[in-house]
């Protein structure tokens, strides 16, 4: 774990320069604008994500599910019920929170593939019941929203964004490395002995469910506000998969490692939608060579240039493949 | 005949191993002591190549090993059995035992299952019961049986006496000397220093990766340091 | 310059607008190229393949056609970013078939913002073309309107009573279905017996059939794209209830492929619309022959076919508005000049007719008969007149 | 009656698809994501054999699953073998990663255009009691059957079996006892990738021949699988027809377009009630 | 302080523990000892709760824990270390005392997020604890080694101290000194007299090597076959016809053990 707690300020000072730059750098463009926001909901989502999987060890392959219910839950409170933006970007969190605790309940009883379909089945169903539940979610045609008058322009509007990205980045690099990330961790490695040292499973696996939808739920807001119009498809099971690749190949259980992935995958199929049917392709390419090349995530790399006894970064790469075939019994037997 | 010149294994950049040398005659016990992080157990992982060291040569009857595979290595009759059992959780003590003759092609395997049971006749009780099950020292009986069934020429013991009660401790260093007899050159680690140089015809000792000290198991017993270090007397 | 026309604001006077110069035309489109509904990609491939053609033939007054294609995987906010980009990066001078009702949606904003001209939008979405929005042209033949047409037609022609409707639980089927109901009234003493729902991904349709067979009606109307049309189809035949006659949306029906999808005997006598002639039939009508040679020259045989050729005349429709356009290429004149169109027939389309108030383009069809492996006409043109909502049959 | 029908043999569909991935799992704990995506590969291969070569079906059958078996060997050694000691998560990630790839890929060959694909048995459907159904279909179900089987025999009775569940649970052990882990990795990718081919050729008459056929009936086969326990063969089956049946019954008596939500109410249901899923077999408390 | 009143555990077909009843006096050191089998771990997950007796009660201080869930025990102030260490083995050592540390420790989400002045205090505090056990255990310097990658002995002497950490009242050792030469075991029952003496916790153990069960222990009951077959001052036990038939074998052989 230390290395995912030290050297951690630079980066996050590192990370809210480049965000304030950024749109200045762009300058007016909607389009590196709206890139960039697609960077920072997704940042968000893979984060609140790798908490929930990377930390906690509690699969989830439906999180396109809770994206879709922050939206849609920003579109209709503002649309149906006309409340202010402060008051509902906070509620598409609460609200999706809610589901992630109804989601987390069964959750807690279960784990590996039996929680993955749990999970799938959620991610699945979001979007079928919001086309057929025409009379709340307007069905097929979705729902338009518009944002608040100060916020209407887009390089305003991107100001908000940087800000929530950046609060949600500390919250989480706080809660990770507190006691709770510890009890998140301890779960994932061996429940038995949690529960001895008075860890709470189930509380803490439904709580885990909470806070990575909480935070989701935000950033399908953001993306709501953004776009000003969410429908059926926005997010599919397809947006799940690539959120499982963003944490891995960026290094699971590191808040960077989930930056890094929710770049490249925001980036990539921009830099190749040109390229004529060969979006996935390269995608694809991309996971298989960076988890062939970079076992621990291409956040390995950067641990390079940490300030630190170089052994330790060659150990952990060692580690993966040596002492993984050596733990693998005790490993496995987690799960007996 | 086991011989291994001038290892040095290294884990990432931690040097567990420096330069060691050892060698285990054919018919002989070797006992292999040393503290905690000794390097006790990488030097058996070495042997049967779960590990690849940096540098220096692993031999067997005068031929290199360092080409094989783990399972090459059992097919030529070293079997190891892993510190901390290893059993296959979910398998039957039943199951564990066969697979434990996985690699044998003679049709006797029945008649050495039966004679793992009168090893161990807790286990006879509990065939049926799944590995993970099993206390910690049935377990521990059950590593030891599953590596018998595969009819070692050279056996690799890690701490074999580990989690078991006294009385059993000494049968199985009767049950050690047995299969030695039978023709099994035997290579123990033991943290139990005083039983295993009562036993072994040879002793080596092990100090962070190296051999600090060796000979005949008699004259280490007598000798000061050795008992201040290790037989705690 | 270019450049400096591009900075300017595009609406002012005679200025020519982004993504004009005296060598050439850029324009964009958006869709999915891979993913899940991959085979759209057949529209960028029938635009592109107009294209060629023009451009092989000078191009239009002297100024080529440059094609600039997004995939965007038919997500909404990727569709989005596509037509940022298109219009800031690319500085197009205009988008062409855009695809995906939902993905329209979430950048109507945008395109309205913009007034960057639209034409042949990929959804026949009612809401996007009624009422008119200044800079957006209709493409995609009207759900709505195809709906009224079959509808009308089960009544008039087929004398139907009882009518069942299976329609894909999504936007198009979902308008098919509503336009059905509310004009359900108009006909009296008919009636829908049974609303039958699928999605575009169901594989298994025996419930469906079941249900369709039970409800013992005299027509059954599907929208629908072309896979689960075959696979209801070939239940049905299965369960040995496929002798209803059977209306099918042009989407999922007026492809030959569904010979072999749903087997030719399952197949055999759907009735469907088209806009434009079956090319199969037709290899003697020239402009057919130089869709077939161009599709197949750039993009090989499995391009042809209603999507493509839907495509391809599209993209005739919009060279006509460039040429009507004249030299003044700024959006502002373009936009005047396209809401010229009254009644063209010079595409494969029977007729197509903008005007200010009217966006629909092509309101045309006529219906088709599955017999013996092919698609034989079985009414001539059948037009509808969005201002008086009638149909007319020519014979 | 139809309903039910045509959801056991729909159902044997998914339980098909679900026993190759079972099998993979068993042995290399690994979910296989783009199980699917080499089953169509496969089918599409057969298609090649049978169109453009004019190979009669077993023909075109057996050399299609001759090229499953290579296929599914070349995935293992230059792709899983790699990371078989990483975290089961980076694998199943790995898989998602090639299951992206080659739908890709085929996408480029082939184009996404759905064709129809032939049935092992021709012959039109005819009437049992109240209900239809197709030579081709009740063959569909004794094969389901008889694969299951076979496997179940396999890893109950035989060495090999007991080899592959010991490598599943802890490959340095396996080493030890003289098991060659990449062997056995390398057989069950290998008869997996096949079974999964033999699931594609039986789907393609049903979904039609396109990269996308896979996509939905390997999740709900995925799901199946695992309500049946996920390391279990019958639990595979039966957890395919389980899915199958229901999903019929739901939207025959309540909503088609809400299908997949009541099936998966349903397996959430279930777990709930058995976390390790129908023939999961007893969850042992972990001894310490 | 701890008594156990005619506890049964059952298996499926096997009973592991039989009518068994003791009682742990305050600030004793307490063996359990008994062949391999006996039922001895299985005692101890029952005061974890990892398993619930088919009878009998088991009552801390008077409070009946059956009624707690596993979480929960340590709550009461029982903290128990694992025979075949149960580490989180992927966390470095100062983490895996950190966790120990847990049910000491606020968890105030809000304050946590934020980072409040107090949540930084009290971790400050913790890790100082940690490094207090570390150095008890003179593991200082594997501080910030991932446990995984510790030989056997060290992971042993981690498992202690997460135990020891939250200063518990009764600390449960399984088999603290397996794997662990005699000068190593010496360290430890050092250590557990220290803990007795200094700190006077009450510590119940389970051991095999005689050793350190004739130097630590106040009282020992032997298991076999999930009943008590004997009890007494070890020196009493060791004289024991029963216990030597069942469990140490010949005295004179052993005699070097000790
Ligand atoms: N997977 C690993 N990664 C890094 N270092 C390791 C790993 N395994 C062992 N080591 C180091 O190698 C050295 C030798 O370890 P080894 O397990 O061989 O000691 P040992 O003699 O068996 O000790 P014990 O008697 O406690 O089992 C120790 O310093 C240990 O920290
Ligand atoms: N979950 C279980 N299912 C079936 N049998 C079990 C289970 N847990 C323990 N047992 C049996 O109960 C008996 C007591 O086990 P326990 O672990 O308490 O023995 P122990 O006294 O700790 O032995 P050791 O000294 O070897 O650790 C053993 O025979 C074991 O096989
Ligand atoms: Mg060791
Ligand atoms: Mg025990």
């Amino acid at each position: 774990m230390k290395q995912l707690f030290t050297n951690r300020k630079p980066w996050l000072f590192l990370l809210v320069l480049l965000f304030l730059a950024y749109p200045f750098i762009v300058g007016q463009s909607v389009y590196l604008i709206s890139i960039f926001v697609m960077v920072c909901v997704y940042a968000i989502t893979a984060m609140a994500l790798d908490l929930l999987i990377g930390f906690g060890g509690q699969v989830s392959i439906g999180h396109a599910g809770f994206l879709s219910v922050g939206g849609y839950t920003v579109a209709i409170l503002t649309t149906k019920l006309g409340l202010p933006f402060l008051l509902v970007l906070p509620l598409s969190g609460v609200i999706t929170g809610i589901i992630g605790l109804l989601i987390g309940l069964p959750a807690v009883r279960l784990s590996g593939n039996f929680l993955a379909v749990v999970s799938l089945g959620f991610g699945l169903s979001i979007p079928q019941i919001a086309l057929n539940w025409d009379s709340l979610t307007g069905g097929y045609s979705g729902l338009p929203l518009a944002r608040p008058e100060w916020l209407s322009n887009d390089s305003q509007f991107i100001y908000v964004i940087i800000l929530m990205t950046v609060v949600i980045i500390w919250i989480l690099h706080n809660i990770v490395k507190s006691r709770l990330g510890r009890a998140f961790v301890a779960i994932r490695e061996s429940e038995v002995a949690a529960q001895a040292t008075g860890i709470n499973v189930p509380l803490y696996k439904t709580l885990m469910f909470v806070i990575s939808a909480f935070f989701t739920g935000i950033a399908g807001g953001l993306y709501g506000y953004w776009i000003g119009f969410v429908s059926p498809n926005d997010f599919s099971v397809f947006t799940s998969f690539l959120l499982l690749g963003m944490i891995v190949i960026g290094g699971l259980a590191s808040i960077p490692g989930a930056i890094i992935g929710a770049i490249i995958f925001t980036v990539l199929p921009e830099l190749t939608k040109s390229l004529i049917g060969l979006t996935n392709i390269i995608i694809g390419i991309a996971i298989v060579g960076i988890i062939l090349f970079r076992p621990n995530g291409l956040i390995s790399l950067l641990e390079m240039f940490r300030i630190k006894k170089p052994s330790k970064k060659v150990m952990d790469e060692q580690e993966v493949y040596l002492s993984d075939l050596e733990q693998g019994g005790a490993a496995r037997d987690a799960n007996v | 005949m086991l011989k291994l010149s001038d290892v040095h294994v290294y884990y990432g950049h931690v040097h567990a191993l420096r330069g060691l040398n050892m060698t285990v005659e054919d018919g002989k016990i070797v006992s292999l002591l040393g503290g905690n992080g000794a390097g006790k157990s990488t030097t058996l992982k070495m042997i049967s190549r779960l590990i690849q060291p940096k540098k220096g040569s692993y031999e067997m009857d005068g031929q290199s090993m360092l080409k094989d595979s783990p399972s090459r290595v059992v097919k030529k009759g070293i079997i190891h059995c892993p510190e901390n059992r290893r059993v296959f959780p979910l398998l039957t003590v039943e199951e564990n035992l066969k697979i434990g003759a996985y690699s044998r092609k003679d049709k006797n395997v029945k008649e050495d299952l039966e004679k793992v049971f009168l090893y161990f006749p807790r286990l006879k009780e509990r065939v049926k019961q799944k590995a993970g099950t099993l206390s910690g020292g049935e377990q521990q009986m059950l590593a030891i049986g599953r590596s018998l069934m595969g009819k070692p020429k050279i056996l690799l013991l890690d701490e074999p006496s580990l989690g078991i009660a006294p009385i059993l401790v000494k049968e199985i260093f009767e049950i050690i000397k047995k299969i030695n007899k039978d023709g099994t050159s035997i290579l123990l680690v033991e943290q139990n220093a005083n039983m295993a140089l009562g036993i072994s015809d040879y002793a080596y000792v092990l100090e962070n990766g190296h051999i600090a000290l060796e000979g005949h198991s008699q004259d280490l017993r007598n000798n000061d340091e050795v008992r201040r270090l290790y037989l705690g007397g | 310059s270019k450049n400096q026309s591009t900075k300017g604001d595009p609406k002012e006077g005679k200025k020519q607008a982004q993504g004009v110069t005296d060598k050439e035309i850029i324009v964009g489109l958006t869709g999915p190229q891979t993913g899940p509904v991959a085979e759209y990609d057949k529209v960028r491939r029938g635009v592109q393949a107009y294209f060629n053609y023009v451009n092989d033939n000078g191009g239009v007054n002297g100024r080529k056609l440059k094609l600039i294609a997004y995939d965007d995987q038919y997500q909404p906010a990727k569709t989005l970013q596509s037509i940022q980009r298109l219009i800031e990066q690319d500085k197009v001078f205009s988008i062409i078939y855009p695809i995906g009702t939902a993905n329209i949606a979430a950048s109507l904003q945008l395109l309205e913002k913009t007034g960057i001209p639209v034409t042949g939008l990929g959804t026949g979405a009612d809401k996007f073309v009624n009422p008119p929005i200044k800079n957006v042209f209709g493409g995609t033949f009207n759900y709505v309107v195809e709906a009224k047409v079959f509808l009308d037609y089960s009544v008039n022609k087929l004398n139907a009573k009882k009518i069942a409707i299976a329609y894909q639980n999504d936007d198009f089927g979902k308008q098919g279905l509503e336009a059905i109901k509310k004009n359900i009234g108009k006909y009296p003493g008919v009636s829908i017996v049974k609303e039958v729902p699928f999605l575009a991904t169901d594989k298994e349709f025996s419930s469906q059939a079941q249900q369709l067979k039970e409800a013992k009606a005299d027509v059954i109307i599907m929208n629908t794209t072309p896979a689960p049309a075959a696979a209801l189809r070939k239940e049905m035949h299965k369960i040995g209830a496929s002798d209803t006659p059977f209306i099918v949306s042009q989407t999922g029906g007026a492809d030959k492929n569904q010979f072999n999808l749903a087997g030719k005997d399952a197949w055999e006598g759907i009735i469907s619309s088209l806009q434009y002639p079956n090319y199969e039939e037709q290899m003697d009508n020239p402009e057919v022959k130089k869709y077939v040679e161009y599709v197949t020259k750039d993009f090989g045989k499995e391009s042809l076919g209603a999507l493509s050729e839907g495509a391809w005349s599209t993209a005739q429709v919009y060279v006509e508005g460039l040429k009507r356009a004249g030299d003044e290429l700024s959006w502002e004149n373009f936009i005047k000049k396209m809401e010229t169109f009254d009644k063209w027939d010079g595409s494969f389309y029977p007729s197509v007719t903008y005007t200010a108030e009217h966006r629909y383009g092509n309101t045309s069809l006529f219906l088709v008969q599955a017999k013996a492996g092919d698609l034989v006409p079985v009414t001539g043109n059948i037009h509808y007149d969005p201002e008086k909502d009638k149909i007319e049959y020519e014979k | 009656m139809q309903i039910i029908a045509s959801g056991l043999i729909f159902g044997c569909i998914y339980a098909l698809a679900a026993l190759g991935l079972v099998l993979i799992f068993k042995t290399t704990e690994v979910a296989n994501f783009a199980h699917g995506e080499m089953a169509m590969i496969t089918t599409f291969i057969s298609y090649v054999f049978l169109s453009k070569y004019g190979f009669p079906y077993l023909a075109a059958l057996g050399l299609a699953l001759l090229f499953a078996l290579v296929f599914g060997i070349v995935v293992y050694v230059l792709v899983m073998k790699r990371v078989q000691s990483a975290p089961h998560l980076n694998q199943v990630v790995l898989t998602l990663g090639l299951f992206m790839i080659f739908n890709g890929l085929a996408g480029l060959k082939w184009g996404y255009q759905p064709t129809s694909f032939p049935e092992a048995f021709h012959g039109d459907p005819f009437k049992l009691g109240s209900i239809f159904i197709s030579t081709n279909e009740i063959f569909t179900v004794g094969l389901t059957l008889v694969l299951m089987l076979l496997f179940f025999l396999l890893f109950r009775f035989t060495k090999a079996g007991l080899g592959m569940r010991a490598a599943s649970q802890d490959i340095m052990a396996s080493e030890l006892m003289g098991i060659k882990v990449s062997g056995v990795f390398m057989g069950a990718w290998a008869i997996g990738t096949a079974l999964g081919g033999i699931a594609g050729m039986m789907t393609a008459p049903v979904t039609f021949l396109s990269p996308n056929m896979m996509g939905e009936v390997l999740i709900i086969a995925f799901a199946g699988a695992v309500l049946g326990g996920f390391n279990s063969l019958p639990g595979a089956v039966i957890g395919g027809l389980i899915v199958g049946v229901f999903e019929n019954l739901v939207s025959y008596y309540v909503a088609p377009e809400l299908k997949i939500v009541f099936t998966f109410l349903l397996i959430v249901v279930v777990l709930y009630i058995r976390p390790q899923g129908i023939f999961g077999g007893a969850k042992i408390v972990k001894k310490v | 302080m701890l008594t156990f009143k005619d506890v049964t555990v059952k298996f499926a077909g096997v009973t592991a523990v039989k009518d068994l009843s003791f009682e742990v006096p305050q600030g004793n050191i307490y063996s359990i000892i008994g062949p391999n089998g006996a039922g001895k771990t299985t005692v101890f997950n029952c005061i974890s709760r990892f398993y619930t007796p088919a009878a009998g009660t088991i009552d801390f201080n008077g409070k009946n824990i059956l009624k707690l869930k596993p979480h929960q025990v340590i709550h009461e102030g029982i903290a128990r270390s694992f025979q075949n260490v149960e580490l989180f083995a992927k966390m470095t050592v100062l983490d895996n005392l950190l966790v120990g540390l847990h049910p000491t420790l606020k968890k105030n989400i809000f304050s946590i997020s934020l980072n409040l002045p107090s949540v930084k205090k009290t971790e400050k505090e913790s890790i100082k604890k940690a490094y207090e056990v570390m150095d008890l255990l003179s593991i200082t310097d594997l501080a910030n080694e991932k446990v995984r990658n510790l030989p056997f002995g060290y992971q042993k002497m981690v498992d202690i101290g997460r135990a020891i950490i939250s200063s518990p009242k009764l600390i449960l050792l399984d088999e603290p000194v397996a794997g662990m030469n005699p000068v190593e075991t010496k360290k430890i029952s050092e250590l557990i007299l220290r803990l007795k003496k200094e700190m006077n916790y009450t510590v119940l153990v389970i051991e095999h090597d005689m050793s350190l069960v004739m130097e630590v222990s106040d009282f020992v009951t032997v298991m076999n076959f999930g009943q008590k077959i004997a009890e007494g001052t070890p020196q009493e036990i060791q004289k024991n016809p029963v216990v030597i038939e069942a469990y140490l074998g010949e005295v004179e052989e052993n005699a070097q053990i000790v």
